[in-house]
């Protein structure tokens, strides 16, 4: 070994070369806890740094599929920095597939709508959300006094809440139609 | 499945798959759909020594685990399955105590089964009568085996047949009610089981209560409104009571009238608006249709968090609305995981930019159209109220109405509490401990009052009442053909007062059933009866008796509702096979099918399709994305892994049309309609058969419509929608689309 | 315990051996911009340039860097150089395009060299900006080297083909090592300056294109690719291999090469400065030349 | 083998167990804000579609003990920590490609970044390690990703594996739960835990 890394490894790594292990026990579910060995032995409350602090870590479940796995997000001053692992999880014990492993992108994306839109002569505009409201709403309004509340369908969502889901059900109920669905008939 | 023995859910959970010793999967890919589930598989596998036997068109990655794999053609589940059952009766492996006690109609199946002998089934699935008869010894002889199923039993014509078919197999293995056991339907998205559970379908109330009057007026009071005015908004009773347009569907009730097109039975209008809240509809059968559907309506709005690819399709130039609609972790609630356990999603952030959650949205379009008081007042009623707090009281409003299926439990307090202390339940058994004690994950439903442990395993007779046990329900009467429909002597739930079936619990019959007596306060408060009780009355009486209130009845392998009484084979509308076509036709044409005309023996017969379209067509997903891939395709990391639409091919079939590995190449569907992807070589399909992933949209008919994204909300990976050359196709019953039993014709590019 | 345990392990490491052999693992796309990464039939040639690069490469460099400058400072002091009367006729020798080709090369040689031995012994240089800089300059030098290199190997061909003369010149290393001035058969370049043609052109070229194949990593050269059937990174490892063993060459022989215009041959390099050579050096040094043109009057 | 050797930090993928969902190398993209077409982790299926032969695994830095890009690193950037994770300093990396050349799993990794479309500095599995910066500082993160060894945390691709196929930790625990998944099966010895012993074994 030449001096180079010599250098960077007294200067560098010394200072970090230790590991707190009791987390890894976790992630394997029933295999026997991780014992200690050689180097890794577990760090000291100090030696744990938490690069964001003040953080706290926010228990919600995955919104891909139904398995329903637990995300623990960690969030900073209101914004979502990281993914965390929810090993203590029952179902999915920490684990998770491509799609819940990028739940976080699903928040930052940047091609996510930002703001209401309308198009018009072809053209995508962006409006208020007052104008959406107030555009849709008298449409809606005059469609329903003109040919009836079965001139609408709302399609709803096997991605919303239940409490939504029951509330957009709610919604065609009280807005006289039957004309509702969600993917569950895919 | 509902119309066997009560409910169509998955029955037990997924970590209760490590107790099966035989894991049989029909039409599902665990592995890729829900792979952390599938996780349990293969630890079942591990440490159990299960086998695992994976019966689909292709060879998914599921099947690269499985110990016994079986290449189906499409569409043959039912003759499969009936060839394991003649094997099983034939060798008498079935459990004929749990026969002649919880099921119902099983002679019928048995006739049925005698006609599916090996041979006969190997000609018209393509599996050979060896390999079923190695599957059928390895699945009966290893019990308890839990049946595994997804979209590729239900996406056929004969779907609804299907879904009767896998309980049948199970009943009669005696597969029920045990830890390791059941019918395990893998649920798509994270809360399938949820909003289905709310209904937001077009054909019942919330809770599966359906759309008679007496349903409507017990909603009507459970909201606080007055049942006349609730009808008034609707067009008239008849209409209230009518089943909605299906999203399958509602194109047709955009396009009839015109040539060629399916008539509708709508109060006398066509569809002139579309209100879609995150749902992506460029997922759904007959693109082509769809898109001609959105160029004619009047109103487009699309509430999502991305841009609904559903505004990219369509050339409509005006009044087409998006919604910036927050994400999941921007808002909070409940959401049912397959298993029926709930979980309350708790909120992360903030919505970002000016995205608003659902329920907003919906509340303000309320305000406006002049409906949000009565709308909202539900949410007040339980603790008489001024103001209320989403989604918190909501839930409570759910608990406070939905008894069918036991979410009286289900309180917004008691949900968060499983989640604050989701490390205290095992992984197995989804028993809680510590302060969890006596409770079950997520309290999978029924959950019958504030105190009921959940029930992790459905149908289960060898637990109480309260600890989750109950007999199959009593749904469909006491008796049938002079045939008593309740359960045997001695196959009540453990710990019941009544060792034997009984009815459903009302109010008239509580005393009975349970051998007590009501004081006259009680009787003063109680509801007619279980569904309507909204005093619990006859739920917390029942959990004392150890009864269960829906009942103790026989599930039944004989749906004498149903076109077909027991399920029995019928070719997909476009089958390979015109000469099972004819031996096994489809149904009649069905009128008013959720309000349309919907085509079947005219349109298998119209001509012999296999002729020009001579491959079957598949479609499913991939890993990295779900449902129209909206919201994973705009992840630049799951984007990265299939940044392009494509199309599984054998290198055999490619080379019989000269395409090479990574050509572009055409599929053409017997609609008229094409799409143009690259070809993949893959040995998973065999060669008389493609499969195409189903997440794409932004290319159409080989046109790429990247230019009409608004800017900067394009997607990461566009492609062609594997639904536009999906055929026609829809299932008897619920009105599915046929999407995994096609047929097309491919050539270069 | 432990001692079970150290061979139960053991006992898997030896498995494992017969499971990398297997060479599953060694299948598909590993990487996502280096296509076709291990496949089953590569040549496996990672432990050789491992074994190389980490062994011998830097060495023989050095040697190269320290040992032929080392032979010539002998030779100098001990043969020292051959001196020429600049003061006779002169021979024109090197036309304006010759010249500034040669020139364009020169310096693209100038810069290479250094650079590449600064790359070879990175760590002295504590790698990094500097070390990634001259990398970076080195890809720029190869591109003029480019450009000339080509005009140079064919303006220069006819006199460079190999002949008679090159055997005779070789067997007395082209007199270098007496002090006489006797007439060395040799045309109008001699054995030496062949070879250093053949290398700084041919394998200047193979130089090129193996470093742009390092330099670029997922460089699109699919015509390679299916012409020697080699995956990408075998590629890679043949033209890292290739790329050293050359630059050996090259360097030994430019350091020759220098060594003889600069030092063993006073005054010899001006003739590609001006195009003229001494009379009296190609009347000694390339004597078949001379009389060539002795013979077709030219002189 | 030295003792020594056994207490290393290792990964091992279960192929019995690895359904190749992508988790791992979406995770450690994800938490590493890894820019596209640079895959630390990457998972491969063989044979694909084959019956009976198909198998998929994942790949990435196997930390080993004879590291041979350290041994042709020309500027030496490479250093194995006494924990056995083998990390290099971006700032000494001059983007040569050396490593790649000798890693027999194609572990090393170039974004596309540097001058006239080549490749910039190196980049690979730093088994959630960070690197010679500070630990946990932006500045590392920014070059390395993650320090989740520091914070006391699991690699996120083995903590967030779907089916717990993929598993790190020091080489004896993890060949104790691969024996104890063997010995489960009851089936013996049917693969073992590869690229542990030396790279290239000679």
């Amino acid at each position: 070994m030449t001096s180079t890394t010599q250098n960077a490894l007294s200067t560098k790594v010394g200072r970090r070369s230790f590991l707190k292990m009791a987390a890894v026990a976790g992630a394997f579910g029933a295999t026997s806890a991780f014992a200690s060995s050689g180097v890794t032995r577990a760090a000291t409350e100090d030696e744990v740094k938490n690069p964001f602090p003040g953080s706290k870590n926010v228990r919600t479940i995955c919104t891909a599929c139904s398995v329903g796995c637990g995300i623990t997000a960690e969030v900073q001053n209101g914004v979502w920095v990281r993914q965390e692992v929810a090993q203590d999880h029952p179902v999915s014990l920490g684990g998770h597939c491509c799609k819940g492993a990028d739940m976080i992108d699903m928040v930052r994306s940047e091609v996510r709508l930002k703001y209401p839109m309308v198009k018009e002569g072809g053209q995508w505009k962006r409006i208020s959300w007052d104008t959406a409201y107030e555009r849709i709403s008298k449409k809606l309004d005059s469609l329903r006094k003109k040919d009836g509340p079965d001139s609408t369908i709302f399609l709803g969502s096997a991605k919303m809440s239940t409490e939504q889901a029951y509330y957009f059900r709610k919604f065609a109920a009280f807005y006289g139609t039957n004309n509702i669905d969600h993917q569950a008939r895919i | 499945m509902a119309n066997t023995w009560g409910y169509g859910a998955m029955t037990n959970s997924l970590g209760d798959i490590q107790n099966a010793k035989a894991i049989i999967i029909f039409g599902a890919n665990p592995a890729v759909n829900h792979p952390v589930g599938f996780g349990h598989f293969l630890k079942a596998k591990e440490r159990n020594n299960a086998q695992i036997i994976v019966v689909d068109p292709r060879y998914t990655k599921t099947a690269a685990k499985a110990d016994i794999f079986a290449q189906i053609r499409p569409g043959t589940d039912i003759p499969f399955m009936y060839g394991m059952l003649n094997i099983i009766f034939k060798n008498g492996w079935e459990d004929k105590k749990f026969i002649k006690d919880r099921v119902y109609g099983i002679e019928d199946i048995r006739k049925e089964a005698a006609k599916w002998t090996p041979e006969k089934v190997a000609d018209v699935t393509g599996v050979s009568a060896e390999k079923l008869m190695q599957i059928t010894r390895v699945y009966a002889k290893s019990t308890p085996g839990t049946l595994i199923w997804a979209m590729g039993l239900t996406q056929h014509t004969i779907g609804s047949s299907n879904t009767r078919m896998a309980p049948i197999l199970q009943l009669c293995l005696g597969n029920m009610g045990v830890e390791g056991g059941g019918t395990n339907i893998l649920r798509g998205h994270d809360n399938v089981q949820g909003a289905t559970d709310m209904c937001c379908l077009s054909h019942t109330l919330p809770g599966y209560y359906g759309l008679s009057a007496g349903s409507w007026k017990y909603f009507a009071k459970s909201w606080g409104v007055d049942y006349e005015w609730l009808a008034g908004r609707f067009k008239d009773k008849k209409m209230m009571s009518a089943k909605g347009f299906t999203l399958a569907k509602w194109y047709s009730g955009v396009l009839a009238g015109k040539p060629g097109e399916d008539k509708i039975h709508n109060a006398g209008t066509n569809l002139k608006a579309l209100f879609v809240m995150g749902n992506g509809i460029t997922s759904i059968a007959q693109q082509a249709k769809v898109k001609e559907a959105l160029d004619n309506l009047e109103l487009i709005v699309l509430a999502d968090p991305f841009v609904n690819e559903a505004a990219i399709l369509t050339d409509k130039k005006d009044d087409v609305f998006l919604l910036p609609a927050a994400t999941q972790f921007e808002t909070s609630g409940s959401v049912t995981a397959t298993n029926r356990s709930a979980q309350w999603r708790y909120q992360v952030v903030e919505p970002m930019y000016e995205s608003k959650p659902d329920h907003e949205i919906m509340f303000e379009f309320a305000k406006r159209l002049g409906f949000y008081d009565e709308y909202t007042k539900g949410m007040l009623i339980r603790e008489n109220k001024k103001t209320f707090k989403f989604p918190e009281d909501a839930t409570d409003e759910i608990a406070r109405i939905i008894k069918t299926i036991g979410l009286t439990g289900w309180t917004s307090k008691r949900l968060k509490k499983h989640t604050d202390n989701w490390h205290m339940f095992d992984e197995v058994s989804l028993r809680g401990t510590g302060p969890m004690k006596g409770e079950y994950y997520g309290l999978p439903w029924p959950c019958w009052t504030e105190s009921h442990s959940g029930s992790p395993v459905l149908y289960n007779i060898n637990r109480s009442v309260k600890e989750g046990g109950m007999g199959f329900r009593n749904r469909f009467g006491l008796e049938h053909d002079g045939q008593n429909l309740l359960a045997g002597k001695g196959s009540a739930p453990k710990g019941s007062s009544n060792k034997d079936g009984y009815a459903e619990i009302t109010a008239k019959n509580i005393e009975s059933v349970l051998g007590i007596k009501l004081s006259a306060a009680e009787k003063k408060k109680i509801g007619k009866n279980w569904k309507v009780d909204t005093s619990n009355i006859i739920a917390e009486k029942c959990m004392e008796a150890g009864i269960a209130p829906y009942g103790n009845a026989k599930a039944r392998a004989k749906v004498w509702t149903f076109p077909d009484q027991i399920p029995m084979h019928r070719e997909p509308l476009h089958s390979p096979r015109q000469d099972l076509a004819k031996k096994y036709p489809s149904y009649k044409d069905k009128a008013n099918h959720y309000r349309v005309d919907t085509k079947y023996i005219s349109k298998q017969t119209e001509k012999d399709w296999s002729k020009e379209f001579p491959i079957n067509l598949v479609t499913g997903r991939l890993v990295n994305l779900n449902g129209a891939g909206m919201e994973n395709r705009a992840s630049k990391y799951l984007a990265e892994l299939t940044p392009e639409m494509f199309c599984d091919i054998h290198p055999g079939l490619a080379a019989n049309h000269g395409i090479r590995n990574g050509d572009m190449m055409w599929v053409h569907s017997p609609e008229g309609t094409k799409i143009k992807v690259k070809a993949k070589f893959s040995y998973s399909v065999s060669e008389d058969r493609v499969f195409l992933p189903m997440h794409f949209a932004g290319h159409f008919q080989g046109e790429d419509l990247s230019h009409k994204y608004p800017e900067g909300t394009k997607p990461y990976a566009v492609g062609e929608s594997a639904n536009t050359v999906t055929n026609y196709g829809y299932d008897i019953v619920t009105q599915i689309p046929e999407t995994k039993g096609g047929l097309c014709r491919i050539e270069k590019a | 315990m432990k001692k079970y345990l150290f061979l139960s392990i053991a006992s898997l490491f030896l498995a494992s051996a017969a499971f990398a052999a297997d060479s599953q693992i060694w299948d598909a796309m590993r990487i996502q911009n280096i296509y076709g990464y291990g496949q089953v039939e590569s040549l496996g040639l990672g432990p050789l340039f491992t074994m190389l690069q980490a062994n011998y490469f830097a060495q023989i460099f050095l040697a190269v860097l320290i040992g032929v400058p080392a032979v010539f400072l002998l030779h100098y002091l001990v043969i020292g150089p051959k001196v020429f009367s600049h003061d006779g006729k002169k021979i024109y020798a090197f036309s304006i395009f010759n010249r500034i080709v040669h020139q364009v090369a020169a310096i693209s040689f100038i810069v290479l060299i250094p650079t590449g031995f600064i790359m070879t012994f990175g760590s002295y240089f504590g790698g990094g900006e500097f070390v990634r800089m001259m990398k970076d300059l080195h890809g720029i030098a190869t591109i003029s080297f480019g450009i000339v290199v080509i005009p140079m190997f064919l303006m220069w061909i006819k006199d460079m083909l190999p002949n008679f003369d090159d055997i005779k010149w070789m067997m007395i290393v082209g007199g270098y090592l007496s002090k006489e001035k006797k007439p060395v058969p040799a045309g109008k370049f001699n054995a030496g300056q062949k070879s250093w043609y053949w290398i700084a052109t041919l394998g200047g070229m193979v130089m090129i294109l193996t470093g742009a194949t390092m330099y670029f990593l997922d460089f699109d050269i699919e015509m390679v690719r299916s012409m020697t059937g080699l995956s990408q990174i075998d590629l890679l490892r043949v033209a890292a291999i290739l790329h050293a063993f050359f630059g050996m060459l090259v360097v030994a022989l430019f350091f020759t090469h220098v060594y003889m215009a600069v030092f063993a041959i006073k005054g010899a390099i001006h003739s590609i400065i001006t195009g003229y050579k001494e009379e009296e050096e190609v009347e000694i040094l390339h004597s078949s030349w001379y009389k060539k043109l002795k013979k077709e009057g030219k002189i | 083998m030295s003792n020594n050797e056994m207490a290393r930090m290792k990964f091992y993928c279960d192929d019995q167990r690895c359904i190749e969902c992508n988790g791992c190398s979406v995770a450690c993209a994800e938490a590493h804000e890894l820019p596209t077409g640079v895959s630390r982790r990457k998972v491969i299926t063989l044979n694909e579609g084959v019956e009976g032969k198909e198998f998929s695994t994942s790949v990435a830095c196997m930390h080993c003990t004879d590291a041979p890009c350290e041994q042709v690193c020309p500027v030496d950037c490479f250093y194995i920590r006494e924990d056995g994770i083998v990390l290099h300093d971006k700032d000494v990396c001059i983007g040569c490609g050396y490593c790649l050349y000798a890693c027999p799993f194609g572990a090393p990794q170039f974004p596309r970044d540097g001058a006239f479309g080549t490749k910039g500095a190196m980049d690979k599995c730093t088994m959630c390690a960070g690197g010679p910066l500070e630990t946990n500082s932006a500045h590392e993160r920014e070059l390395y990703g993650q320090n989740r060894i520091a914070e006391g945390k699991v690699p996120m691709c083995a903590a967030m594996c779907s089916t717990k196929a993929l598993i790190v930790g020091s080489a004896d625990e993890v060949a104790k739960i691969y024996r104890t998944r063997i010995a489960a099966k009851g089936k013996g010895v049917q693969s073992a835990p590869y690229g542990w012993s030396k790279a290239y074994s000679n």
